[in-house]
């Protein structure tokens, strides 16, 4: 297991606040869990914590978080990540499900 | 430890009362008696493997006991290494047949019997969860191997090394197997020692028996199980919110 | 000259038989006789044929050929488009072989692999399939073949059932240069259902205690299709196939290209795409084609080789595939790789390795596969004259100069940026590269399609387009701009990828109007096998490590 | 052709939104409480933040369910201690509230990484499952992955007052691979999928009585199963208890001897083997019912 935290510069999130999480993804071979969830305040990072069973990954992460970070705006949400070995692509698949997730206002 | 025939092992329990108990199989059917009241006993011995026929033979002696031995408190005795791994057997239903015989015990709860387990041998896997798990209060006899499996399989199972688990189970008492270990969880009630008076370890266990669930509790004040109680009464809490 | 040569390899021949006597009767040996018939009719030294490609082995002749030893058979040349079964391997390890010259090494790759490290593989070259039959012609003319065919009469006719693949490619060459033909049929019987090879190019025949080893090679489980792969079946669709209005393709035979097939009827529909693309295609009969045929997609398919399970399927539908008069399922590997190359417009597979060139490659250190048929299609075919939209397309894209040819055949790799494991699809370099695999094989590297030939990448990044790139910086940017977050990915420049998207030679999958939230395996026509069998209305028989019903 | 989602693709927490009124599902213990387990993180082993199980309630067509939902892919959707223990308090709350309860198993059984602490969960769950039993509180199991329910999990489901299956849920103890290792390849080869699902799969399953309801493999049909059960039980009674002893001692003796699943369905009024086999679910039913009439 390899553990890393990193804040990344984003936008603020803006949108009702009648989600505080929400989740996508399971922990499974070759999946992963991803939770957004709002912070106390607002600010203008995305906080990140990873938890990955396979080590030796971390540039490809902190590229992918960033990337995400810059094109969505959740400034002002802790990420929290459960990995069991998942392709980047199902990273980042899973991270704009969650956030589309988190944004969509209650039916 | 050497295991006492099942003979043997139903005279300690029973005294002489227990020649009204059939062997056959390795499956016991039959009633006795403890303290000088009526007992059903069912149960396994020779640590045997139970399957669709077994569970159909102790499912019948419990209807037996409902209908005709009102109240008659069924002692469970559980030697068994596990559900027989069998295609046609589980083509027909293994589960089923287990759910039967659970149903069955739920039966005779209702309708006032207690039910007692005690632990005589080997209480593993399906065997043990199909009916000695079952009972309102479980005992073991300190020479009985309860639990999951021992940390060797596990190991086999789960790819973990076995010194890995042997490690963790000295701050983790669920992995590790037999008697006491799972009477930290909550699992068992009481750890009888086997040269004891079993008779009259027994006949005080049907005298205080409870139909409440306690192992929860249990496995909390015991330290073996520490969450589970906590889990379980958050949920209740939270969902009558 | 020519006339005395041909006069000895006679004579030689008519000696090798005369030596059989008693061990046949007439052209059947039984198969108790058969490792006696081959330590006469094989010499030392002779270049020796056994068929089998990755899908039917003449398995029965190879196990009887690897019961032999050095003493009664060595110096042996071997050519065969695939090493594929223990056999073959024997054959090396009891050191009775002096060169091997084949094509493919799919299931024994690791094998082969630890051969070669042990200096015990001496290899003359890794062939693509009609590199090799070609030179069965010219250089490599075998003076004995091993072959498989599914019935016999009692002539020595050969039926070879829906799979035809390279028999006749091997039997001409071999039959029409003295050499002699060995066949191992599962059935000798009164009359055949048609006639596909005639008994004049058969020796001997021998009817097999056991049916000839076949698999089922090209058969994808929808239900193991993933939401990633969907997502670039999508991306294909939309920034490839209806772009270039592809109307003549060849499909590899990976999950991607599965969930293409699968897509046809469903968003290939939905963008009203019907009659316009994948009416023809090179292509063996892929179970999940079904719906797409089903659903009146495809006017015609030839294959190289058949399918197990897909013969009552194609038989009922002898509008789209060939068939012979007896209405069962031709195939023919030869002539398919040719179709390949030079008759359909698009070839799009996948591959283990990509470089930052765009040279591409299945081998590894620890495993040698080699080629097969991909080379053929996945390439520029050059003698190409005939126009179509997508050639014509393409080639305009390419900026054709003087001396350039007007159009180009479209040669897609379709490549997830990561394989299982994290295992990253980019490198700089290519495995295969590898000094020791190099040398030997006389210094070619075994690289399966050049960068030079490919045209797009497709990734779940995106679609980078090599064919309009007008340098070999710009290539390489142009990978690393669809090279996602692998060590090749991550040096991307900013800066260029924008420039390369501006000029639409990198584009997004948003830029051909795909987004990950409309993927869902729901689009595919069939989510498993079952569904694929009823699509068939019962015609397809799937083998029954797929069948859970 | 229809294009459905197939249900025993969803993931766990997908199944819930799609079986209950939209919206109306909250979550008990949810992710960001993270009650993820201890053993799984000594052995260095991810964990997930509701330990493999979605617990909640919600409303089926206006009337309120509790609802539990096993995460396959997680550890084989195996019952750890917290994990029990979420299904515990869940059955008790529905004995408390006499509220229907339903649970969407797909799980190997017992977390072996957990040792004897999953086992007894499966145990004092079962007890729950009683009271709710006691109190003609509906209890219903839904059996609808290739995962299944198997070991504790297949014994449990039989606790409850119903089984709805698809034709590819699988019902049973032990599992294929066990069996072969026991009784050696030709007695069960675990390879043959056919053979498997003929074995433990739904359709035989329902054939033998042991699954209530056999459905599309579609949430909506999984749904409309539920339904129908939700304002029934199955009482624990003497007479009950008679009926089904008789019923198991008859199909012991009938088919006890039978090595192939082909001879139980032609037993149970099945006709044509391979128009049966290639059916869905509801078109089986039919084709059974039609067949023993």
């Amino acid at each position: 297991m390899e553990k890393f935290t990193k804040a990344f510069p984003s936008k603020p999130l803006r949108v009702p606040k009648d989600r505080q999480w929400a989740l996508a993804g399971v922990v499974g071979s070759g999946n992963l869990e991803v939770m957004f969830e709002r912070a106390a305040r607002a600010s203008d990072t995305m906080e990140c914590h990873v938890e990955t069973s396979i080590p030796g990954f971390r540039d490809s992460w902190l590229a992918a978080l960033a990337d995400f970070a810059r094109h969505y705006p959740v400034g002002g949400t802790k990420v929290t990540i459960h990995d069991q070995g998942a392709a980047p692509v199902l990273v980042n698949l899973r991270l704009r499900q969650a956030y589309d997730h988190l944004v969509k206002t209650k039916p | 430890m050497k295991q006492p025939s099942p003979r043997a092992l139903l005279g300690k329990l029973f005294g002489g009362s227990a020649k009204g108990i059939a062997v056959e199989k390795s499956v016991l059917t039959g009633y006795a008696q403890a303290g000088g009241k009526d007992v059903c006993v069912i149960g396994t011995c020779n640590g045997t493997y139970i399957g669709n026929e077994a569970a159909l033979v102790l499912a019948a002696h419990v209807i037996d006991c409902v209908e005709r031995r009102p109240k008659t408190p069924i002692v469970m005795l559980v030697d068994s290494a596990g559900q027989e791994p069998n295609r046609v057997d589980e083509m027909l239903g293994l589960a089923s047949y287990f759910g039967h015989l659970l149903n069955c015990l739920e039966l005779a709860r209702r309708k006032g019997h207690k039910l007692l387990t005690i632990a005589t041998g080997k209480a593993v896997g399906g065997a043990f969860i199909c009916y000695g798990m079952f009972a309102d209060r479980i005992y073991a006899l300190d020479s009985a191997s309860v639990g999951l499996m021992p940390i060797e399989a596990m190991s086999a199972v789960t790819k973990i090394p076995v010194p890995v688990l042997q490690k963790l189970s000295k701050t983790m008492p669920s992995l590790e197997f037999g008697a006491r270990p799972f009477a930290l969880l909550g699992g068992v009630e009481e750890v009888w020692p086997s040269k004891d008076d079993l008779q009259a370890r027994l006949a005080e266990a049907i005298a205080t028996a409870a139909v409440d669930d306690n192992r929860a509790a249990l496995g909390k004040k015991r330290g073996g199980r520490k969450l589970a109680l906590d889990i379980r009464n958050r949920v209740l809490a939270e969902s009558a919110k | 000259m020519g006339t005395a040569e041909i006069a000895v390899r006679r004579r030689n021949k008519s000696e090798r038989l005369d030596r059989v006597g008693r061990l046949a009767r007439g052209k059947f040996v039984s198969p108790k006789n058969v490792p006696e018939l081959l330590k006469q009719i094989i010499e030392h030294g002779d270049i020796v044929c056994l068929e089998g490609d990755n899908q039917k082995q003449a398995d029965f002749l190879a196990n009887a050929l690897a019961s032999l030893d050095r003493k009664d058979l060595r110096d042996l040349h071997l050519v065969m488009s695939c090493i594929t079964l223990p056999a073959h391997i024997q054959l090396f390890k009891k050191g009775m072989v002096r060169q091997v010259d084949f094509c493919y090494a799919g299931p024994q790759g690791t094998a082969v692999a630890d051969l070669v490290k042990a200096k015990k593989f001496p290899v003359g070259a890794i062939h693509t399939y009609n590199e090799l039959y070609a030179r069965y012609y010219i250089d490599l003319t075998p003076r004995v073949a091993l072959i498989a065919a599914a019935k016999a009469d009692r002539k020595g006719n050969l039926f070879l059932a829906a799979n035809t693949e390279e028999t006749p490619a091997i039997v001409e060459p071999t039959a029409f240069s003295d050499g002699i033909v060995f066949a191992q049929v599962n059935e000798i019987v009164d009359k055949l259902p048609r006639i596909d090879i005639p008994a004049d190019q058969v020796d001997f025949v021998v009817e097999a205690p056991y049916p000839m080893h076949l698999q089922a090679l090209f058969t994808r489980d929808p239900a193991a299709i993933t939401d990633v792969q969907i997502f670039m079946a999508m991306v294909a669709l939309r920034g490839i196939y209806e772009k270039y209005e592809v109307q003549s393709l060849n499909h590899g035979v990976g999950f991607n290209t599965a969930a293409i097939e699968l897509l046809l009827p469903t968003y290939g529909e939905q963008l009203g795409l019907k009659g316009k693309i994948c009416k023809y295609w090179m292509v063996n009969p892929l179970p999940t084609m079904i719906p797409a045929i089903e659903s009146g997609w495809i006017e015609r398919v030839f294959s190289v080789g058949g399918e197990v399970g897909m013969e009552r399927y194609t038989a009922a539908r002898s509008d789209v595939f060939s068939t012979g008069r007896d209405g069962s399922f031709h195939s023919n590997r030869a002539m398919g790789q040719l179709a390949g190359h030079y008759a359909v417009d698009m070839f799009i597979g996948a591959s283990l390795q990509i470089d930052i060139n765009g040279n591409s490659s299945t081998v590894s250190k620890n495993r040698i596969t080699g080629f097969g048929g991909a080379p053929n299609m996945g390439c520029q075919p050059t003698g190409r004259r005939h126009p179509s939209k997508a050639w014509l397309k393409a080639g305009a894209e390419a900026s054709p100069g003087p001396g350039a040819l007007p159009g180009r055949k479209l040669v897609v790799q379709l490549v997830e940026t990561f394989q299982a494991g994290r295992v990253p699809t980019f490198v700089e370099e290519l495995d295969a590269q590898d000094p020791s695999i190099k040398k030997a094989l006389h210094g070619v590297a075994p690289v399966m399609i050049y960068g030079d030939d490919v045209t797009h990448i497709v990734t779940e990044e995106g679609i980078a387009n090599l064919g309009a790139c007008r340098s070999i910086a710009e290539r390489q940017a142009a990978i690393r701009a669809v090279a996602g977050y692998t060590p090749v990915g991550l040096k991307r420049s900013k800066r260029v990828t924008q420039d390369l998207r501006a000029r639409g030679i990198v584009q997004l999958p948003e830029d051909v109007g795909v987004s990950p939230s409309q993927v869902s395996r729901s689009l595919l026509a069939a989510q498993d096998i079952k569904g694929l069998v009823r699509w068939s209305k019962g015609l397809y028989d799937p083998p029954s490590q797929f069948v859970d019903w | 052709m229809s294009q459905l989602h197939l249900f025993h693709e969803q993931t766990a927490r997908q199944r819930i939104a799609a079986v209950t009124d939209a919206g109306s599902f909250a979550e008990l213990l949810p992710p960001p409480e993270r009650l993820t387990s201890p053993y799984l993180a000594q052995l260095g082993i991810p964990v997930s933040f509701d330990d493999g199980v979605v617990i909640g309630h919600a409303r089926i067509d206006g009337k309120k369910v509790y609802i539990a939902a096993q995460v396959g892919q997680f550890v084989g959707g195996a019952v750890g201690e917290i994990h029990g223990a979420k299904l515990t308090g869940l059955f008790k709350a529905a004995a408390r509230d006499r509220v229907p309860c339903v649970v969407i198993i797909e799980s190997g059984g017992v977390r072996l990484h957990e040792g004897s602490a999953g086992e007894i969960a499966i145990a004092e769950t079962m007890r729950a499952i009683f009271e709710c039993r006691a109190r003609k509180v509906p209890t219903i199991a839904v059996i609808a992955s290739d995962i299944g329910a198997y070991g504790g999990m297949g014994i449990l489901s039989t606790c409850c007052d119903f089984r709805v299956m698809t034709e590819h849920g699988r019902l049973g103890i032990s599992g294929p691979i066990v069996i072969e290792k026991w009784m050696g390849k030709k007695a069960y080869d675990s390879s043959n999928r056919a053979l498997v699902w003929k074995t433990s799969g739904g359709k035989t399953k329902y054939l033998l009585g042991d699954a209530d309801a056999l459905v599309h493999d579609a949430a909506g049909a999984v749904r409309e199963a539920i339904g129908k059960l939700l304002t029934k039980s199955s009482p624990v009674t003497l007479k009950n208890a008679k009926a089904r002893q008789k019923e198991l001692e008859k199909r012991l003796k009938r088919f006890g001897k039978t090595a192939d699943p082909d001879d139980v369905w032609k037993g149970l009024g099945v006709r044509d083997i391979a128009t049966a086999s290639l059916a869905s679910g509801p078109e089986f039913a039919a084709l059974a019912k039609a067949g023993r009439k």
